[in-house]
């Protein structure tokens, strides 16, 4: 059975020791093609430009802090949970290797984080997913973590906002993995009764177990431009279909006119649309700040 | 169960006709050693029974999306009277992938709602191979209300691939029709059992498999996702599917072990499932006794357990 | 100010003398062809053959009282609020002969007739409504007739059955006649609060305000084969889009496609299956009868 | 409003030229009588303003259909801050035709849902001439139990010709989601306020305009059916539409008269509705009072009235 050989980081991470970790899901060493527009980029011009492709706009996957802190007021966040670490319930092959070399080469123990922090002064509940761990894939630790967070909201009428980076249920858990759609939907049906605000933002991508739960249950759904969105991955519907997809299939402009998103905004608005949505369901009597 | 499922039933195939074919020779020599032969005969045929009893996950896998095993509308047939059939979500279409409706079972009135596959190929594209569309979630999600409304419990039938992987799917927000039944029937203020009895694919299964029961065929499947995909994804090879069938630990026992389904209705060997009476009785009296239990405890507590029986599930490791 | 010059009939209405009326709504003297088929009839073919076509088993409008005799149990059907009677709130041009013809040519007083009844030995508030009468538009008293007979099944908890046949909103009185729409959608509201069965009959032709208020809102939405349903007529909707309408355009069979009706049941089959309904819903006790 | 929307319009024109001939022929002539063009001037302007005040019904349904008039964002734009617009119906689509979203009115967080019109017939494509699919009224009521658990009052601004006329709105079920917002609105458990701002369009109109109170716009006009509609089907003849809108009563002084609207806000004479400062202050002041007050009001009292109000309209003679 794995024991992580480290103890995991509790409460405050440092972002500047996260930022120097290489993104490594959507780059290679070097130069590399934007998705969107093709021009070559290199990591250094990338991160200079906050993550976005110079030339579309195209927003590059981050990682679960930067996002975090991207949006929190500063010194806000606490992380919570983070001694959470996977098993390999089903011995399955290769998993206690994957989950080693994701753990060393995001600095992260798992696919979410979660925690507190405040947002324009409102405290809340926030959680983001990491796509660079195990393709954001969704095991027992990421549906528990999600879960604890969501019923954290619930007892402390706090609101919830995550960040959904998904490839869907971890298959190498098994069931394990597929319940934990049921598991955090059931927690948001309390998150619901319990009156509490829940602010679910799809990222690039979002796709399978992860839409298909929580994802899609929040009050307000906000996807970021360009981000794909669905529950099966494009590839897998062509394969099994032989249709050509529609252009734009699964964007977030797709699913916004298809009506399943409330807005999409640019990541780098997403703290003061945060900002206001919290001021406003607050009743609007927070100056924004 | 006559055609060709297994590798295994060519070579019992092969010793039977050996066997044909000895007593042939044996009577046209005029020697006789029937008494033998049949004792030989008997032997094959435990075997066999035998082999049957103890199918590797993959050839579960493959038992459980054979088309010959019975689809809800032939368990509503077979356990209840008075089924009405509803349609339609009310907003878009009707799915035929879904069926549902009101029906007595042991005189309880129940809404029952499950997957249907067509029988053969022709009747498989109307009902979409079993592969529900948004609309198909979005008619339980109403019937579900429905049953809420009348204090009716009720009783689910899981057999599907999956949810369709179209592009009207996607565009009509499958995840979306997923996660509201998700939700909704987590709170559902009737009591719900579920019984999955072949292909429990994935997350366009449980959507109708959160309940405050789950019973489960012994060669009935449930998995993450097909054996299928998890070898062409993980292993880059979709031939060694029979290894993932095994490590996704995707069958009956394997699922009871970690505390996901409740009872195992054991299956008849080598013979239609609604031929054996043992296994329609014991199928009846399961459900009937989980469903007395439930409708016997009080709603608050029904929908705490139902919250807790989700809620524990999962391992993992933690450090305080 | 219209009076009515007669008085209405309360409570019991002799079947016999209702079969004698001329089905005007669907017929011409004489001859004249099956709306479906184009097979030629006469009147007395149809009525001997219970009001279908005897070549293809085409629905012809039947009346109120025809619908509710034939699914309710013998001499169980008792007339209520049958003093009301339409005014000319609006000074409507012609409104008032019309109404007086309506009345002269169906013996009825309005478009609708309610009551309660047994079916299958359970009690149920009933009603139908009448095409014959103005294309069973609804005014005012066809709105608080409904509205009345929905709330005494709210109070009695009883089931609530209601064969609708209309063109819409009567515009003769204007708004007020609109407001019914959003007058008996409330009192549906008040009768699902209740925990009432509520089972609606979508016959030919049911179309605007009608379809758009109380007759969309059951638990049970119930279609006769053939049944124009919808809520713009398709004269309309030709003229104003200019498109050729599919074949089969708002008939029941498409709308049960397209997931609005639970089922559609032929006419000589509905009072089995409002029987089967009703002790279902009784708890499945009861036998067929 | 410098557009010919009337008849009368080309009158005052006509007179006004004939009177600057005049002038300008006083001035050629070197013969003053100024002071008597001004009184005469002055006459024909207060003549033309006692005109606008009292258009006909068939002149108020023109002027209801302006494009000019200040459609729901405009509304939002003046009276809220903090505006976010919510899209679509988690279902099929997002509906231009209607816009929807939360807001800060006067101090309070509102959910402000309305019809949405384009300003030219570019823009009025893309809003469908501000005639709503069923996905915009599917729209409406997710917002409006997003309102109802957030505890948030409702503001909806009317002003549509009518719901689709087409093809596809009937397919995904027109009517059902019109009643499904007629039944929801009459429940909803927050206090609802309704204004209408232009047109009033039938079953399509209705479906937001179920609520506490209801405003309306002195020129704004709300009807069973189209005047040009009646004219059609009761005297075959389109053209007599006027003789159709005098007789529907359809105008605000009317619908107050049956009870059926609370408080007429008074339009500006000849002036856009948004630069009259008396208007907009009278809009803004008229909304803050009635929401106050409902606001006051205790739920399951207000739903009592709201239940009421509908429950007594409509006219008939009984006989016991
Ligand atoms: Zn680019
Ligand atoms: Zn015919």
């Amino acid at each position: 059975m794995f024991k992580p050989s480290f103890k995991p980081k509790k409460t405050y991470i440092d972002l500047s020791a996260v930022k120097k970790t290489p993104v490594t899901f959507d780059t290679r060493e070097g130069n590399f093609p934007c998705p969107a527009c093709s021009v070559w980029l290199s990591e250094a011009e990338k991160i200079q430009n906050n993550d976005f492709c110079p030339r579309c706009g195209y927003h590059f996957a981050v990682g679960a802090l930067e996002r975090i802190y991207g949006v929190c007021d500063e010194n806000s966040f606490t992380e919570l949970d983070a001694g959470l670490s996977s098993l390999n319930p089903l011995d399955f092959p290769d998993y206690a290797d994957k989950l080693a070399k994701a753990r060393e080469e995001t600095i992260l123990m798992e696919a979410v984080v979660t925690g507190t922090a405040a947002i324009g002064g409102h405290n809340v509940a926030i959680g983001a997913m990491d796509g660079r761990f195990m393709m954001g894939s969704m095991g027992s630790v990421v549906g528990e973590k999600i879960c604890r967070a969501i019923e954290r909201a619930a007892e402390q009428s706090l609101p919830f906002i995550i960040f959904c980076c998904s490839g869907g249920a971890r298959m190498q858990e098994g069931m394990l993995s597929l319940m934990q759609m049921a598991k955090t939907s059931a927690a948001v049906g309390r998150l619901h009764a319990a009156g509490s605000l829940y602010i679910s933002i799809l990222t690039h991508p979002t796709t399978g177990g992860v839409t298909a739960s929580f994802a899609s249950l929040a009050d307000v759904i906000i996807g970021e431009p360009g981000a794909l969105i669905g529950f099966t991955g494009p590839r897998v519907i062509e394969q099994t279909t032989g249709q050509k997809l529609p252009p734009g299939f699964q964007r977030a402009e797709f699913l916004l006119e298809h009506g399943m998103l409330d807005l999409i905004q640019p990541r780098l608005e997403m703290r003061s649309l945060l900002v206001r949505l919290l001021n406003v369901h607050q009743g609007g009597n927070h100056d924004q700040k | 169960m006559t055609r060709n499922k297994f590798e295994f039933e060519s070579n019992y195939r092969l010793l039977e006709s050996k066997l044909a074919e000895l007593r042939d020779l044996s009577v046209t020599l005029n020697c006789d050693f029937s008494n033998e032969i049949a004792k030989v005969e008997k032997r094959i045929a435990e075997l066999k029974a035998e082999r049957y009893r103890h199918l590797t996950p993959w050839e579960q896998v493959l038992m459980s999306r054979d088309l010959e095993r019975p689809m809800t509308r032939d368990f509503v047939e077979l356990l209840c009277t008075d089924f009405v059939e509803m349609h339609g979500d009310r907003l878009y279409g009707d799915d035929p992938a879904i069926v549902g409706g009101i029906a007595v079972f042991e005189g309880r009135v129940v809404t029952v709602i499950g997957h249907q596959k067509g029988k053969d190929t022709k009747e498989n594209i109307v009902h979409n191979f079993g592969m529900p569309r948004p609309e198909g979630y979005r008619k339980a999600f109403r019937l579900l209300k429905q049953a809420e409304k009348f204090s009716r419990p009720v009783i689910t039938f899981i057999n599907t691939p999956g949810a369709d992987p179209g592009v009207g799917a996607e565009e009509r927000g499958e995840a979306w029709a997923i996660s509201q039944l998700l939700l909704g029937l987590s709170q559902l203020q009737v009591p719900v059992i579920s019984v999955i009895t072949g292909e429990g694919g994935s997350g366009g299964a449980l959507a109708l498999t959160v309940a405050d029961r789950i019973l489960m065929f012994s060669n009935a499947v449930f998995s993450v996702a097909s054996p299928e995909t998890c070898a062409s994804i993980l292993l880059r090879d979709v031939k060694r599917a029979d290894e993932m069938a095994a490590a996704l630990k995707l069958n009956a026992v394997s699922l009871k072990d970690m505390g996901i389904i409740d009872e195992i209705i054991e299956e008849p060997v080598m013979e239609p499932l609604l031929s054996s009476q043992s296994f329609t009785q014991s199928l009846r009296y399961s459900l009937k006794k989980h469903l007395d239990e439930i409708c016997g405890t009080e709603i608050p507590d029904l929908l705490e357990m139902r919250y807790q029986r989700l809620r524990k599930i999962g391992r993992f490791h933690e450090i305080q």
